[in-house]
């Protein structure tokens, strides 16, 4: 009774002094955290929430936002090994938070214009932030599968948070069960990985991975555990969910979805794979991420094209995406890994971007979101459609935009493995994409609209267009700013 | 003043800019035709000073060259406007300038009234231009530039009046033809140049003369540089088979045609082998293809030149044929006597150009010889000088056409063989009966012009040029006498030239001699023929009229194909430019361009587009069916493990 | 457990584990589809404990705690989703679910 | 080397000018035209400043700026110019306010856009010939296409999307796998020079020793991105459907300038970053090029619109240029750079020529015009001057272009053969039959529209155009000189590079 | 034929079939029913593999918490029998179920070739020390620390989402 007791004060002695010096050392964690209790609070028992919650949250992740690049040089590895701070993870953050928080801008009338109004759209959009950013600081395989069903189960009820419209709920019922499907597979892996590595620390088995790589039911749980996060990033074959999801959710949703919910993934299967990544011992895993590569690409593009609503378009299109930044892990360098964290910045900016002008575009009740909803767009409405012209320009990979450099970078790490055909297959697929993104701009600029195209609202969500569209720019014309930040905390 | 030659190129071309540009806003005819006339008057009086200067020195220091600045200048060409002059340029640049300032004197009555008299006079200056620059140049660029700039001029005057009809085209189309074919020609012209700049490193006359003259090149190399160089003579002074399209240049004024496509430009081509008589004479093969095309181009154009009834037309063949002549000369290794029968006939066909000018402003506009008759007695003057000219041409004893013509018949039967003198008798001959034929149609028998036309002589501005022409067709002749009658040295035309072509006559080698009994017996036989040809003409057209319409009765179908000209321009027509419209259009226009590589490029897009369509119906949208494309691919990954066992 | 071989609950797991997908690839009823899940969850937990006691090491187990309160969380989450569904469509059946597609 | 800024003020004006741009009221059109003929004639101004102190004695670089960009690439902004890519500065700058002041009254929509994206144009197209770090080049090289782009899309004709997609993803198409090109020259020259690099002066060292087995596909992969531009048959098709439905300035710029890019770009990389390649794969290029000039004649030949015509016409000249440069001698190589000068200048008039009928009667086909010479007799003079200059005679600028590119080729040792000059050669005269042709079927002849009576003659302002590019165009004709001297020195450097694996030696590692 | 492997063959072949049957019954609840026989026995081979405390928690958890959770719903929403399993589209479930099966034999060839029991000594002690509540505990509030927060967020989120959805406020 006593010793237990004892025990027990050891244990608080021991930990309780760290553990305040570590909230602060996760800030940007802890702020996300606080602020979704807070906003508990507020929801509960302010009548004026829905004033308050918006705002409330932007500031939660801006300053979340802020901390992080303020304590980006506080690289170290805390409780207990399970989380990492500073450094790349930081920027991660900072992508997460902006994304959000440019999010939560465009959503602001989005859901005025849907009419229903849930305080708990705010209170899951912050617990999603918080999963991907355990993710990405994730040292131990608890903290990423934590990390990523917090993400997922908010996402889950995200996707379907319009529940009066059947296709939101189609598209939260899909989601959810190939996420739980997917999840079981990953926890599958997990296991294999568990057993064979004997731990779950992942610097252990980055550690130990020249040794474990020979043993094949290792590598078969990595390849569960892989094969579970291609369906995070929607790779093909993985990707089938995305394209309705995207579709059936709303709008401002998607965005999220679709770059945080990636990068959040991509910096998972970074952590993973930097065992193999200096290069020196074999990629064992480059065959399975050229395959997906490819095909991620080429499918996407393809069938992007025969695509009349934007949403589907855009999945398509972010299934391409991922395709390309899927060639910097095949190339599996330090250089494609720096590519790849910058394509995800760009790339998040940029589909966060073109979300937000989709949803100020789209009517009530699914209107507008036909391309043809876009014709003559750039009369109706100049910034939009220039803001618009802007994003696909930069999605389709054309200088000064942000989303070229990105493309420029993985294609030279490619190379320098000696993956030229992969980038080449890389170009072929943006030479087609180009064609889909240009069709939007066609639409906008070039066609006579026969009907006056419906109004289309303005508001906060230009706001976090502009803002996006403004760091693709500085992105695209300074990139250096950024790479060198990156490669700085590489190694 | 020898060394202010190049004015002689800048006067017609300060003309051309002052009527150019302001001609329209100078409503007066006279001051424009004085400045165009005296701008070209200007330069014969120069040329004339600085041939008399020339003469003064002795031979070795004849020839000059006047640098004006560099043109072109990129790696080893080095191309400069400079002048060259020397005996050939001096003569040329004489008959230029003379017969064209007479000519220009002669359009101010004749462009009487034009509504774009300026732009004629304009045109005018210009073709003096290029022609001085063709035949002052010190290399073959610059005379390139004259060359075409010629070609351009011509183009522009023969379609002078660019919305009149002309036979079964427009006057625009006769223009482009013309330009066209003379590209042909130029097209040989460059290669020429190129191969000799690849053989000789240079492009300046001096230079290239004279390694030809010393370094050894095989016979092949000149036989090529010497083949390309005349078909672009050929193009210029309408050889076979490049002849087409100066019979078509008749659609442009008649000054034009007497200045331009009788006189000056088209016997730039003789000039240009002449000038390069070394290179040719270098090539013998070549020198007898020329020989042979010039006879078969003088024969077959004459033939056609029997059966025409366009006044203009007649003169055009008889000058093809004439030019012929000229090549027959070149070609036997005669290069003076060319340049001499090239000078006669610049008097006389000028002449006879002008003097049907002037019938022609006389009867309205009329050309048709079968609607002439019995002119004599209204225009006198006219009458007299074109018969004089008509003499010359015939080779009649003592004018002009006689030494010249003589000359080269001689040359052809000691240096060719004597089929060449042959068919140049026959040739001679039917020169005679044609030109004749045209004087007793127009001047002769009774009148075959409706009443409405009052036929006059032409104002004297227009026939004082005939008068000092027709002088010149009598006179001209005699600084060339032949040998026989003058003995040594009398030639004094020859002599003059001697410096030029000697290098080229070495080159080739020396003809057996042959008595002088030979060469008077051929003359005489000659003669004999033209005067017969002239009086059979003569007793055709004016004592028995009709029988020419039996005789041309009889032989149907030769008549036909001589009035149709052996139907070459509709040979042409079918075999080359109908097949190549055809076929740019039809095939590669519409089925290539379009269909193949336009296709392709589309056909591409579109069926990505369609791979699209196709594959996007795999997602289906049934949740289970995309779990199991998920396990499918999981199965693959898995086995792909199995296999890197 | 000296007796029994580790293989065994390995493969009884991999044999749970592929009845659990086969059913989520055939059953129609969404909630059937969603138990099927639950048992490819608990078939991975197996592994887990088996692994986590023949290393003795406790992680493994702990992991297990973790993924029950997954699945208690996406349960809620998930049967949440459906009762939505319900009530627009009145069915689970997920045959019918497919106005999003191509 | 001394460093200069007066480069990136020539790119800096413009870039400046359109943002203004972005802050002027769109009502106040006279303005913005002003504005935009201002700006584009400070940049002339700037031009000409280079251009007098340029010193064509240097061979290499001039006017260098230079800073580090992207270190972790090693990209640096690296602007420089020789006396080619001068030559091609100048072109622009002096076309860019024509163009502008072309459009003055055709342009009816959009007039603010329109500047804007005229001088981001401009933007683009100085920094491709002045940028000397291929990331730089390929980001102008690019970004340019997006103006061009929403050019034709917008003021275009009625199948202007056709076109400009067309248009654009054609051309992007190439550039890409010039990107990969690229790139596997900068990993190669990591090997070489052991960091990733895109500078130019770095790559010349590199280029040429990579062995002739990898250097081909990248040489390829550049020929291709170039060859679409410029375009050499049978990359041709994009050109007479962007050409015909662009507006008249779209057409000026894209036949006068970014043409040029294509056969520039071969010159500044393809020669001299893949010496052996280019030796080796030149015969094939030139037949590519030979069959493009006389292809392209006979095409022209039978067109019924005019503007199609010259398009096709530009797919011939083009055609001597690419020949010229693959002759690699001094002469022909002199004669492509002043060829795409002249280019420049006599396709650029003519198709400001035919804008300007086409403004009056907004017609392009050939069979309604005709008799025209009597109506608008200045016009016709125009007409005819530029269409002389592109057919090439004596005198005017054409000439010396053909002349020399002909006469090098003929003598060239890396052809090595006549056949290629005899064929080119033939296009002389299908240039004389085409262009003649349409001239007479416009000008010449009886009136054959009633219609066409009423038309009115060139305006002071077109005059005001066309003067000084028929100025430039007499210029080159008849004392060529001021413009070959300034190329020469920096000609003959390319030509060393190319040249320098001795050719002989080229046929034997052809062999194997 | 020690008892280990006696009691591993009773639970195996128990939890085996009842997922068999379990997938393979046309009734939701019954299904229902097997998956909870499925996760006693699975709860029986915790205990076989020393894990107590685990296995009371999944007895407790899933068979007692989710596992009602699930019933409940079904009786909810009473959704009806599925006619035939392979109706319709049954070339493709046959399809699914050889892959499912094929995938079992990957892994299962996987585990044999690997033979992890080769490199592993079961050793009991560390094994029973490692199920007990004690050190599962520790290991939780410690060493997981962060984990476990994150697992509260969890089921504050789930909690939220689950109100969101379902609650019947906007109807």
């Amino acid at each position: 009774m006593a010793e237990s007791l004892t025990a027990v004060q050891k244990l608080s002695n021991k930990y309780s002094k760290t553990y305040m010096q570590d909230f602060i050392n996760i800030l940007p964690l802890s702020i996300i955290a606080s602020g979704i209790f807070i906003s508990v609070l507020i929801e509960m028992y302010s009548k004026y929430s829905e004033e308050i919650l918006p705002w409330f949250s932007i500031i939660m992740l801006i300053s979340s936002a802020v901390s992080s690049i303020a304590l980006i040089n506080n690289t170290q590895v805390i409780y207990n090994g399970t989380l990492a701070t500073g450094g790349n993870v930081y920027i991660f953050y900072f992508m997460f938070t902006m994304g959000a928080a440019l999010t939560v801008f465009s959503s602001i009338d989005y859901i005025k214009k849907y009419g229903s109004y849930f305080g708990e759209y705010y209170i899951l959009l912050l617990s999603s932030v918080l999963g991907m950013m355990l993710m990405a600081g994730a040292k131990d395989i608890f903290t990423i599968f934590m990390g990523l069903e917090l993400m997922s189960v908010c996402f889950y009820v995200l996707a379907g948070i319009n529940r009066k419209k059947s296709g939101a709920n189609e598209a939260s019922l899909k989601y959810f069960l190939l996420g739980a499907f997917a999840t079981g597979i990953i926890v599958y892996g997990i296991a294999l990985i568990f057993g064979t590595a004997q731990t779950t620390s992942i610097e252990i088995i980055v550690a130990n991975f020249g040794v474990l790589s020979h043993n094949i039911l290792f590598i078969a749980g990595m390849l569960l555990f892989i094969i579970g996060f291609s369906f995070k990033i929607a790779a093909f074959p993985f990707h089938m969910w995305a394209p309705d999801v995207y579709q059936g959710a709303s709008t401002a949703v998607a965005g999220l979805m679709s770059t945080g919910g990636k990068a959040a993934a991509f910096s998972v299967l970074i952590i993973i794979l930097s065992a193999v990544f200096p290069g020196n011992n074999v990629n064992v895993f480059r065959p399975y991420f050229a395959v997906i590569a490819a095909l991620s690409m080429i499918y996407g593009s393809i069938v992007a094209i025969s695509q009349t609503n934007i949403k589907r378009m855009l999945a398509y299109s972010s299934i391409a995406h991922a395709g390309y930044m899927c060639i910097g892990l095949a190339a599996g360098n330090y250089e494609s890994v720096a590519g790849i964290i910058f394509y995800l910045a760009a790339y998040t900016f940029m589909n966060v971007g073109v979300f937000a002008v989709v949803a100020m575009i789209e009517g009530e009740n699914d209107t507008n979101l036909e391309l043809s909803g876009y014709i003559g767009l750039s009369r109706k409405n100049p910034k939009l459609a220039a803001l618009m012209a802007l994003f696909m320009f930069s999605l389709s990979g054309l200088p000064p935009f942000a989303g070229f450099f990105g493309k420029y970078y993985i294609f030279i790490s490619a190379v320098e493995a000696n993956l030229t055909w992969l980038a080449i297959v890389g170009i072929a697929s943006s030479v087609i994409s180009v064609y889909f993104y240009l069709r939007v701009i066609v639409l906008m600029y070039f066609s006579e609209p026969e009907t006056e195209p419906a109004v289309v609202g303005g508001g906060y969500g230009v706001f976090s267009a502009v803002i996006a569209a403004l760091l693709i720019l500085v992105l695209g014309v300074f990139p250096g700013s950024l790479l060198s930040l990156i490669t700085a905390y590489l190694k | 003043m020898i060394n202010y030659i190049y004015l002689t190129v800048l006067l017609p071309l300060v003309g051309f800019l002052i009527n150019g540009i302001f001609g329209k806003k100078i409503k007066n005819e006279k001051l424009t035709g004085i400045i165009g006339s005296s701008a070209v008057g200007l330069s014969f009086i120069i040329v004339l000073i600085s041939f008399f200067q020339t003469l003064a020195l002795p031979v070795e220091e004849r020839s000059h060259t006047v640098e004006l600045f560099t043109w072109i200048n990129a790696g080893g060409l080095n191309i400069k406007v400079a002048y060259l002059v020397d005996q050939l340029s001096l003569v040329m640049a004489l008959i230029v300038t003379g017969v064209g300032f007479l000519i220009h004197v002669y359009s101010i009555g004749y462009m009487h009234g034009d509504k774009s008299f300026w732009r004629f006079f304009a045109y005018l200056n210009l073709f003096i231009f290029a022609m001085m620059n063709l035949i002052l140049s010190d290399n073959f660029v610059l005379l390139f530039l004259g060359w075409e700039g010629v070609g351009l001029c011509s183009y522009l005057l023969i379609g002078f009046w660019y919305d009149r009809k002309f036979e079964k085209g427009t006057t625009s189309q006769a223009a482009k033809k013309a330009f066209v074919v003379n590209r042909i020609g130029d097209f040989g012209f460059l290669l020429g140049m190129f191969l000799i700049f690849l053989t000789f490193d240079s492009l300046n006359f001096h230079e290239v003369f004279t390694k030809a003259e010393l370094f050894p090149i095989s016979e092949k190399v000149y036989g090529f540089i010497a083949l390309f160089l005349f078909i672009g003579a050929a193009g210029k002074s309408a050889q076979i088979p490049l002849f087409v399209w100066l019979p078509d240049a008749m659609a442009g004024p008649t000054p034009v045609s007497a200045l331009i496509h009788a006189a000056t430009m088209v016997t730039a081509g003789v000039y240009m082998v002449a000038r390069c008589s070394i290179l040719f004479a270098s090539a013998p093969a070549i020198l007898t293809v020329i020989a042979v095309i010039g006879l078969l181009t003088a024969f077959f154009a004459a033939t056609i030149g029997l059966v025409q009834n366009d006044i203009k037309k007649v003169l055009a063949y008889s000058t093809v044929s004439q030019l012929g002549y000229m090549f027959l000369a070149l070609g036997v290794g005669a290069f003076s006597a060319g340049i001499f029968h090239l000078m006669t006939h610049a008097f006389f066909k000028a002449l006879l150009f002008l003097g049907a000018g002037s019938v022609i402003h006389a009867m309205h506009d009329r050309q048709d010889i079968q609607q002439y008759g019995g002119l004599k007695k209204y225009m006198p003057k006219t009458f007299i000088t074109f018969f004089i000219a008509a003499l010359a041409i015939s080779g009649f004893p003592g004018l002009s056409g006689f030494f010249s013509k003589d000359e080269i018949l001689w040359y052809a039967y000691s240096h060719g063989s004597v089929l060449m003198w042959i068919t140049g008798v026959a040739t001679a001959l039917m020169t005679a009966f044609y030109m004749f034929r045209l004087v007793f149609l127009t001047f002769y028998g009774k009148e075959r012009f409706s009443h409405d036309v009052h036929p006059h002589e032409s104002p004297s501005v227009m026939t004082v040029p005939l008068m000092i022409l027709a002088v010149l067709s009598v006179i001209g002749g005699y600084i060339g006498i032949p040998v026989i009658f003058s003995g040594e040295g009398g030639n004094h035309f020859e002599h003059w030239l001697a410096p030029i072509f000697s290098s080229a006559e070495r080159r080739l080698e020396n003809y057996g001699a042959h008595s002088h009994f030979e060469e008077l017996l051929l003359m005489f036989i000659s003669v004999a023929a033209a005067l017969g040809s002239i009086y059979f003409a003569y007793y055709v057209y004016t004592r028995r009229p009709g029988i020419a319409v039996t005789v041309s009765g009889k032989f149907k179908g030769l008549y036909k194909t001589l009035v149709n000209k052996y139907y070459v321009d509709e040979v042409y027509e079918s075999v080359i430019v109908q097949p190549i419209q055809k076929v740019s259009e039809r095939f590669l226009w519409k089925f290539a361009d379009n269909k193949i590589i336009d296709g392709a490029v589309n056909g591409s897009a579109y069926i990505i587009e369609k791979l699209g369509e196709v594959i996007r119906l795999f997602q289906n949208g049934f949740t289970q069916f995309y779990a199991l494309i998920m396990m499918l691919g999981i199965a693959i990954a898995l086995f792909w493990i199995i296999l890197s066992l | 457990m000296n007796n029994v071989p580790i293989e065994y609950y390995l493969i009884l797991s991999a044999f749970m584990f592929a009845v659990g997908t086969a059913g989520v690839l055939i059953r129609r009823n969404a909630i059937v589809v969603f138990m099927c899940i639950e048992l490819m969850l608990n078939s991975a937990n197996l592994t887990l404990v088996a692994f986590s006691s023949y290393l003795g090491l406790a992680a493994g187990q702990v992991f297990v705690f973790f993924v029950m309160t997954v699945a208690a969380a996406e349960a809620a989450v998930g049967l949440a989703i459906i009762i939505a569904i319900f009530r627009n469509k009145s069915t689970v059946n997920i045959d019918e679910i497919h106005i999003f597609k191509w | 080397m001394e460093q200069s800024l007066l480069l990136t003020y020539l790119l800096l004006i413009p870039l400046a000018g359109s943002l203004l741009l972005l802050f002027v009221n769109k009502a106040n059109e006279t303005f913005i035209k002003w504005f935009g003929l201002i700006i584009s004639s400070a940049v002339f101004i700037v031009s000409m400043i280079i251009y007098y102190r340029f010193d064509y004695n240097l061979a290499g670089f001039q006017f260098i700026d230079n800073f580090i960009w992207i270190n972790k690439i090693n990209v640096s902004y690296h602007v420089g110019i020789d006396g080619i890519s001068l030559l091609l500065v100048l072109l622009t700058t002096f076309l860019t306010p024509v163009t502008l002041f072309s459009s003055w009254n055709s342009i009816k929509k959009k007039v603010k856009e329109f500047t804007f994206f005229m001088l981001l144009l401009e933007v683009g197209m100085l920094g491709v010939f002045v940028s000397l770090d291929l990331f730089l080049f390929y980001i102008f090289w690019e970004a340019m296409l997006i103006p061009m782009y929403f050019i034709i899309g917008i003021w275009g004709g009625d199948r202007r999307i056709y076109a400009s997609v067309k248009f654009f993803i054609y051309t992007m198409a190439g550039s890409l796998l010039m990107l990969i090109a690229i790139i596997w020259l900068g990993v190669y020259a990591a090997k070489f020079t052991g960091a990733f690099t895109t500078s130019l002066p770095d790559l010349y060292k590199v280029g040429p020793n990579i062995q002739y087995e990898i250097q081909k596909y990248m040489f390829l992969a550049f020929l291709v991105s170039f060859a679409i531009k410029v375009p050499l048959f049978p990359f041709h098709t994009w050109l007479p459907d962007a050409h015909v439905q662009a507006p008249t300035a779209g057409s000026v710029i894209l036949a006068g300038v970014l043409l040029k890019m294509g056969t520039y770009g071969i010159l500044r990389f393809c020669l001299p970053l893949f010496p052996q390649s280019a030796v080796i794969f030149a015969p094939y290029v030139s037949v590519l090029a030979v069959i493009g000039i006389i292809y392209g004649a006979l095409v022209a030949m039978v067109q019924t619109d005019m503007k199609k015509l010259v398009a096709y016409s530009s797919v011939s000249h083009l055609g001597f240029v690419v020949l010229g440069i693959f002759a690699m001698t001094t002469e022909a190589v002199q004669g492509s750079v002043i060829q795409m000068v002249n280019h420049g200048l006599s396709t650029g008039a003519l198709f400001l020529l035919v804008g300007m009928i086409y403004d009056r009667t907004h017609t392009r086909e050939i069979s309604s015009y005709g008799g025209i010479a009597k109506i608008i007799p200045l016009f016709s003079v125009a007409l005819m001057f530029a269409s002389l200059s592109s057919i090439g005679l004596p005198g005017l600028n054409g000439f010396i272009g053909e002349f020399l590119i002909l006469l090098g080729s003929f003598k060239s040792p890396v052809l090595n053969s006549w056949a290629f000059t005899i064929f080119a050669a033939s296009g002389v005269i299908f240039a004389a039959v085409y262009m003649l042709w349409m001239y007479q079927r416009v000008v010449f002849g009886p009136v054959t529209h009633p219609g066409l009576n009423s038309l009115k003659d060139l305006t002071k302002r077109e005059i005001l155009i066309l003067v000084p590019i028929f100025i430039f165009i007499l210029w080159i004709g008849v004392y060529p000189g001021t413009f070959l001297k300034l190329s020469e020195k920096s000609s003959n450097v390319v030509i060393r590079q190319a040249l320098g694996l001795s050719v002989p030696d080229l046929k034997s590692a052809a062999k194997q | 034929m020690s008892f280990d492997l006696i009691l591993f063959i009773f639970f195996a072949l128990i939890a085996a079939i009842s997922s068999v049957i379990m997938i393979t019954r046309p009734s939701p609840v019954i299904s229902a029913l097997f998956l909870i026989i499925n996760f006693f026995s699975i709860a029986g081979l915790y205990l076989t593999l020393n894990a107590q405390f685990i296995s009371v928690v999944e007895v407790i958890v899933y068979a007692g918490a989710i596992m009602v959770l699930f019933l409940f719903v079904l009786m909810l929403l009473n959704a009806k029998d599925e006619a035939v399993l392979v109706a319709g589209k049954s070339k493709l479930k046959i399809f699914a179920v050889v892959i499912a099966a094929l995938v079992f034999a990957q892994i299962a060839y996987i585990i044999l070739w690997a033979k992890p029991s080769g490199g592993l000594s079961p050793n009991i002690e560390a094994s029973i020390k490692a199920g007990t509540i004690e050190n599962i505990g520790r290991e939780l509030y410690t060493k997981y620390l962060l984990p476990f927060e994150a697992a509260g967020f969890l089921l504050l989120a789930a909690t939220i989402g689950a109100l969101v959805l379902a609650k019947r406020k906007f109807e």
